[in-house]
């Protein structure tokens, strides 16, 4: 399935589209607190986007742009940005995941405080679900046997 | 009362999953529950959880019915029920 | 960081998990000690929770310092803080010895093995400490998927007995999540401790009953009470052997710290033994489970399907206890989950040295097993000896409850099917050392008259070292069960 | 009765959508019909938890409408809780959503774990070529 | 087979309907879970965390704990899936 | 007799010329299809390598061009305008065009992309009045009792060059009414036609005709208008 396939149109299309729907989610991610979305919504657009190039130009060429192993990578960094920020919180002597405690480092209220706490855990959240989506998606599409693995 | 608008959509929700699970390809049944979780995702927009909504629309509509897709070429489309 | 040792002890596994597959891309042999390490940090915390809590009283942790009911809180109380310890060290134990087992089993996979086993400890550390329901199912599906994966891995058949797994697991964790729906729609809150004080009101709501009956009907699909146990055996025969011997023993006893905290924490002990016949219903399904459990253990050549099915009749004890609904019986439940776990950690365990040695786990590989590895089958016989209530050890003290608790009761039928477990026990045990002792092999048939030389082949000391600290702290709790009693069991019995 | 029946209608529609889902996920042999009948199941509860957010009488979106009542302290008092959307079951089922693909993905790989080995999906060929 | 699961299904559906009777009426604003809990987040959202979004808030913040454990299950069906099916062939030795 | 001469001479040349014409117009073409094959192989190679193919300059142009399409599009999205939201594009879309930029422009002169717009939005009307023109046509095919439909695949050999044209037509096609795109396969169409009409509106070939100019690939003719000189020895002609 991740292949490249010579279909022309289907191909452009992609091309064209894929910055559009990466800059949308990156949107979505970062105005989850006016709109609805959020680092979830956000997270699954841009994982969607990075299948469509996979499904479009090949695993030969989204390894150049997202290979796997910065899938994992990314996986990892994504719930360590969340759990990271919740134990930043308990070193400013807060609970866990207290953002409001937060305001002594940044110089803000403490609503403002823990709106910006919000937004840095969406971005964590929108990290690991990309990647994680993605590396499902490789998982499942190519039975766990990379095309570069086969060529041995 | 029932608003029009909102029977369409539970009917066809209704049919969709019982299309779903009766037929007897596996793609076609994927597909249809691609359509159940897009009725399903309209139904809860017209409710007001369009958080809720948006992440349907997302997850089931999208990464759900690629990653079933992926699966059943991976594997089969026969099925005997 | 003493008052934030309770958070501690999930976040440490959690974000060691995270860290994980990074330590694996380094060196793929350093995952073991950081596993290993990982655990004996959140042992360490669970350890200082449950003294604090034992000096203290019941720790309240409110997570982003938002106040119940809107926030989310930790209440670690005598049960919750026991648990954990229990938990973690149980863990920690089966880490130690999961080395040459993963090595040998699945050598490809090791990096990411440790990820999800620390995954799944997270899991089973969330479920108990935290004292919110949401937040218990999100715990709840994160054990469930590790415990899933865990499992496929196994030998042949693994992946089917998984997927059983998977759909039986899924309608247990929505029927409990349809209950916190409806539990939800009438009172509201979702704070244990909350709903709590607001459904006394409304015992009469039929909204509340149904959403009972999901709740135990979820639950005792997780924790595979008799007539929903059939994932079980498949499950926990064919998962590789360090996966069996985290899940088998913690999955189950898991699921009936839930089951306790629901009915005695958020609907009051009287909702479920004087307004609805529920205790009576579960005692019945707990003599049957006990015998059904102990017949079929019969039934098996295998040796860890035997074990399996008597988990099922372990089960069967545990909730036979909360259904004679005394505080003799419940106190004798709760220290039979202790004692439960620790036994079947052990025979799990040496199940997988069996394993490790023979590539099989029939009951036809113990054959001269007593001659080639003593101190294993050391371990093994006083593990035995506890599952079967010999007095010194532990398992005789929480049977020896129980029973008291259904004498009080009246509940002859219930004293009659543990005694008959134990019976059946002492059958399939000595039914192995029979076999154990066998030396005289098929050289007799060829005529050599002497018997055949067994050589001493010990299990490597990464996993002699954890069975024979279980069977010391078989001996231990066995010998300082009142200590435990008092100070900790005690005071985790609801007021009935 | 029929205004018994009309109050809750949404009600009788994820029960008769849970019932389906249940039914596919115990009879069904197919075991991608299973885990189709699975994410049945899951919608299904999840529209439950919806229902029970929705209120009537004018109650709009979750979202604030005027977010610039930032330092008055008589401008966040005038905030109605009728005028909005009870938010609490939308953030549970955002959670239960995430579960739902999450489980989807696990029995995926299981799925395919067991065609890889047996070359069938139904699950008494699979128990017959066990034996 | 098919007949019990029938059945089975056909009581679960039975047991819903039951308890569907004493529930408060579909999108009635005095509903106890208008009432105890979700107020608060209604009306404080904008004082407490500055933040329009009620569903945001709540989830990233008020209950951030229960959206940790979210993305912690989203990993962990990640790692499942990579620890089921990935089979790395071994490279050549060179 | 000396205009008779005079003519014949003029004629001589007018043949001469044209038969020059004729060479130059087949020169130029010939070296406009080889750059343009040489092109295409060219665009074929960068769309495989996609980050290591193009120069490093036309790829900056690249980045700038697709960074200011993508701010336009979070300014357009957000509608915040403070300094926090600002920034919060910034390095988004900074993240997106260093991510993407090859994927964008991967095909296109970046020289031309303005000129490509401002034709582009000139060309937008015209499909959408052929849109509805071909709406009613539909219309009455669907709508009159005997149902006068003529469903026929029709193929042809497109002249336009580049991947984007190509797509932009075949959506085109697709667009409007009565006709589908089924197949692009080394520039030949294969399109699925509703009726006779149809078919015939799309083999006059000004839709290809005006997509190549939106493209700017009409180079074969414009030369030809250059070079045409027939209309100039016609006029002298008459004048004698």
């Amino acid at each position: 399935m991740i292949f490249r396939k010579d279909d022309i149109i289907v191909n452009t299309i992609s091309r064209i589209l894929i910055p559009f729907i990466q800059l949308y989610a990156l949107y979505v991610i970062m105005h989850g607190h006016y709109s609805p979305g959020g680092g979830f919504q956000g997270g699954v657009i841009l994982g969607a986007s990075m299948v469509l190039l996979l499904l479009t130009r090949g695993y030969d060429e989204a390894k150049y742009k997202f290979p796997e192993q910065i899938a994992t990578l990314f996986s990892s960094v994504g719930v360590l940005i969340y759990a990271g920020i919740g134990l930043l919180c308990l070193f400013v002597l807060g609970n866990f995941l207290d953002y409001g405690k937060l305001a002594a480092l940044l110089n803000v209220t403490p609503s403002h405080a823990r709106s910006l706490g919000i937004l840095g855990v969406e971005i964590g959240v929108g990290f690991a679900v990309m990647s994680v989506m993605y590396s499902i998606f490789l998982d499942i599409s190519t039975g766990g046997v990379l095309p570069e693995d086969e060529e041995e | 009362m029932i608003l029009p608008f909102d029977l369409i959509i539970q009917i066809f929700v209704v049919i969709c999953a019982v299309a779903a699970i009766t037929v007897k390809d596996l793609l076609s049944a994927v597909m249809i529950l691609g359509a159940y979780s897009f009725f399903m995702c309209l139904m809860w927009a017209q409710m007001g959880a369009v958080d809720v909504a948006f992440t349907e629309a997302s997850v089931s509509a999208g990464i759900g019915t690629i990653l079933c897709i992926a699966a059943i070429m991976k594997t089969t489309r026969r099925t005997k029920d | 960081m003493m008052e934030q040792a309770p958070v501690l002890v999930v976040v440490i596994p959690l974000m060691c998990a995270l860290l994980s597959p990074l330590v694996g891309w380094i060196k793929k042999e350093y995952c073991y000690p950081w596993a290993m390490l990982t655990l004996a940090a959140s042992t360490v915390c669970a350890v200082i929770t449950l003294n604090t809590v034992i000096h203290n009283g019941v720790i309240h942790y409110y997570l982003g310092s938002w106040l119940p009911p809107w926030g989310i809180e930790y209440v670690v109380d005598h049960l919750n803080a026991m648990m954990l310890v229990l938990i973690s060290g149980t863990a920690l134990l089966v880490a130690v010895y999961s080395k040459k087992s993963v090595e040998q089993e699945l050598p490809d996979k090791v990096v990411y093995f440790y990820t999800v086993f620390l995954l799944q400890v997270t899991g089973f550390l969330g479920i108990v400490i935290t004292g919110d329901v949401f937040n218990l199912y999100v715990f709840l599906e994160i054990a469930s998927l590790a415990g899933y994966a865990l499992i496929a891995i196994g030998e042949e058949g693994a992946p089917l007995a998984s997927f059983r797994y998977v759909v039986l697991g899924t309608v247990g964790a929505c029927f409990y999540l349809l209950a916190i729906g409806y539990l939800y729609v009438v009172t509201g809150s979702l704070n244990m401790a909350d709903l709590a004080k607001l459904l006394p009101a409304l015992y009469g709501s039929k909204v509340i009953l149904v959403a009972f009956a999901f709740f135990l009907v979820g639950i005792a699909l997780k924790m595979a009470l008799f007539p929903l146990h059939i994932w079980l055996p498949d499950a926990y025969t064919k998962a590789p052997s360090t996966a069996s011997a985290l899940l088998a023993p913690l999955m189950t006893k898991v699921a009936i710290y839930v089951m306790l905290r629901i009915m005695f924490t958020v609907f009051q002990p009287s909702f479920s033994i004087e307004i609805l016949p529920v205790t009576k219903i579960l005692l019945w399904v707990g003599i049957i489970a006990i015998f059904s459990g102990a017949i079929m253990a019969l039934a098996q050549v295998d040796f860890k399907r035997m074990l399996c099915y008597i988990i099922v009749a372990e089960v069967g004890y545990m909730v036979g206890g909360v259904g004679v609904a005394n505080a003799v019986a419940i106190k004798g439940t709760i220290l039979h989950i202790l004692n439960d776990v620790v036994m079947t950690v052990g025979l799990f365990t040496v199940a997988g040295i069996i394993t490790y040695k023979m590539k099989h786990h029939n009951l036809t590989d113990f054959k001269a097993m007593f001659k080639k590895m003593p101190f294993t089958m050391a371990a093994f016989v006083i593990v035995a000896l506890s599952i079967i209530g010999v007095p010194p050890l532990c398992g005789f003290f929480s049977k020896w409850y129980l029973i008291q608790g259904a004498a009080m009761a009246g509940n002859w039928v219930f004293v009659v099917a543990l005694l008959f477990s134990s019976l059946v026990n002492i059958i399939l045990f000595f039914r192995i050392f029979e076999v154990g002792y066998e030396f005289h092999s098929s050289a007799d048939a060829h005529g050599h008259g002497h018997e055949e030389a067994v050589v001493i082949e010990e299990a490597p000391l990464s996993m002699l070292i954890p069975t024979m600290m279980i069977a010391l702290f078989i001996i231990l709790i066995g010998l300082y069960n009142q200590p435990i009693l008092i100070n900790i069991i005690q005071f985790a019995v609801p007021k009935l | 009765m029929l205004e018994f029946i009309v109050s809750k209608y949404n009600f009788w529609i994820y029960i008769i959508l849970m019932m389906i889902g249940f039914y596919a996920m115990i009879a069904k042999r197919n075991l991608v019909k299973k885990i189709i009948g699975m994410n049945i199941f899951q919608t299904a509860i999840i529209l439950f938890f919806i229902s029970t957010a929705y209120k009537t009488g004018g109650a709009t979106l979750p979202i604030l409408l005027d977010p610039h009542g930032h330092g008055h302290g008589a401008a966040e008092s005038a905030v109605a809780v009728s005028q909005y959307i009870n938010p609490l079951p939308h953030v549970l089922m955002l959670t239960a959503i995430v579960v739902m693909v999450a489980t989807l993905g696990v029995a995926l790989a299981i799925v395919i774990m067991i065609y890889r080995k047996y070359g069938t999906l139904n699950e008494d060929e699979i128990i017959k070529a066990m034996k | 087979m098919r007949f019990i699961s029938f059945i089975v299904t056909v009581l679960t559906g039975a047991l819903l309907i039951y308890g569907t009777v004493d529930m408060p009426n579909w999108g009635d604003p005095n509903s106890p879970a208008s009432k105890h809990v979700s107020p608060r987040y209604i009306t404080k959202t904008e004082i407490e965390t500055a933040t329009p979004n009620m569903v945001t808030s709540v989830l990233a913040d008020y209950r951030g704990y229960d959206t940790l454990g979210e993305t912690t299950v989203i990993f962990t069906a990640g790692m499942s899936c990579i620890l089921l099916l990935r089979r790395r062939k071994k490279k050549k030795a060179r | 007799m000396e205009v008779t001469l005079l003519i014949q001479a003029a004629d001589e040349s007018f043949r001469l010329l044209e038969k020059a014409r004729g060479q130059a117009v087949d020169l130029l073409n010939t070296a406009v299809k080889l750059t343009s094959d040489t092109r295409s192989v060219e665009e074929r190679k960068l769309q495989t390598f996609l980050s290591s193919g193009q120069d490093a300059k036309s790829g900056f142009q690249n980045f700038i061009a697709t960074f200011v399409m993508l701010f336009a599009f979070w300014a357009l999205l957000s509608g915040k305008f403070d300094l926090f939201h600002l920034s919060l594009g910034f390095i988004c879309t900074f993240v997106i065009s260093y991510l993407s930029h090859d994927l964008l422009f991967a095909n296109v002169r970046v020289g031309d992309i303005r000129v490509i717009i401002q034709r582009f939005i000139i060309y937008m009307p015209w499909l959408m009045y052929q849109i509805i023109t071909a709406n009613v046509h539909v219309a009455y095919l669907a709508l009159s009792p005997k149902m006068p439909i003529d469903p026929q695949v029709m193929r042809f050999k497109t002249k336009l060059e580049s991947d984007i044209s190509w797509v932009t037509l075949a959506n085109s096609i697709t667009l409007t009414p009565g006709t589908i795109t089924m197949d692009i396969h080394e520039g030949e169409f294969v399109v699925h036609a509703l009726s006779q009409k149809v078919a015939d509106d799309l083999d006059t070939g000004e839709m290809e005709d005006r997509v190549a100019h939106v493209f700017m690939e009409a180079d074969h003719i414009y030369i030809q208008d250059v070079l045409d000189v027939a209309r100039i020895f016609g006029e002298m002609r008459r004048a004698a």
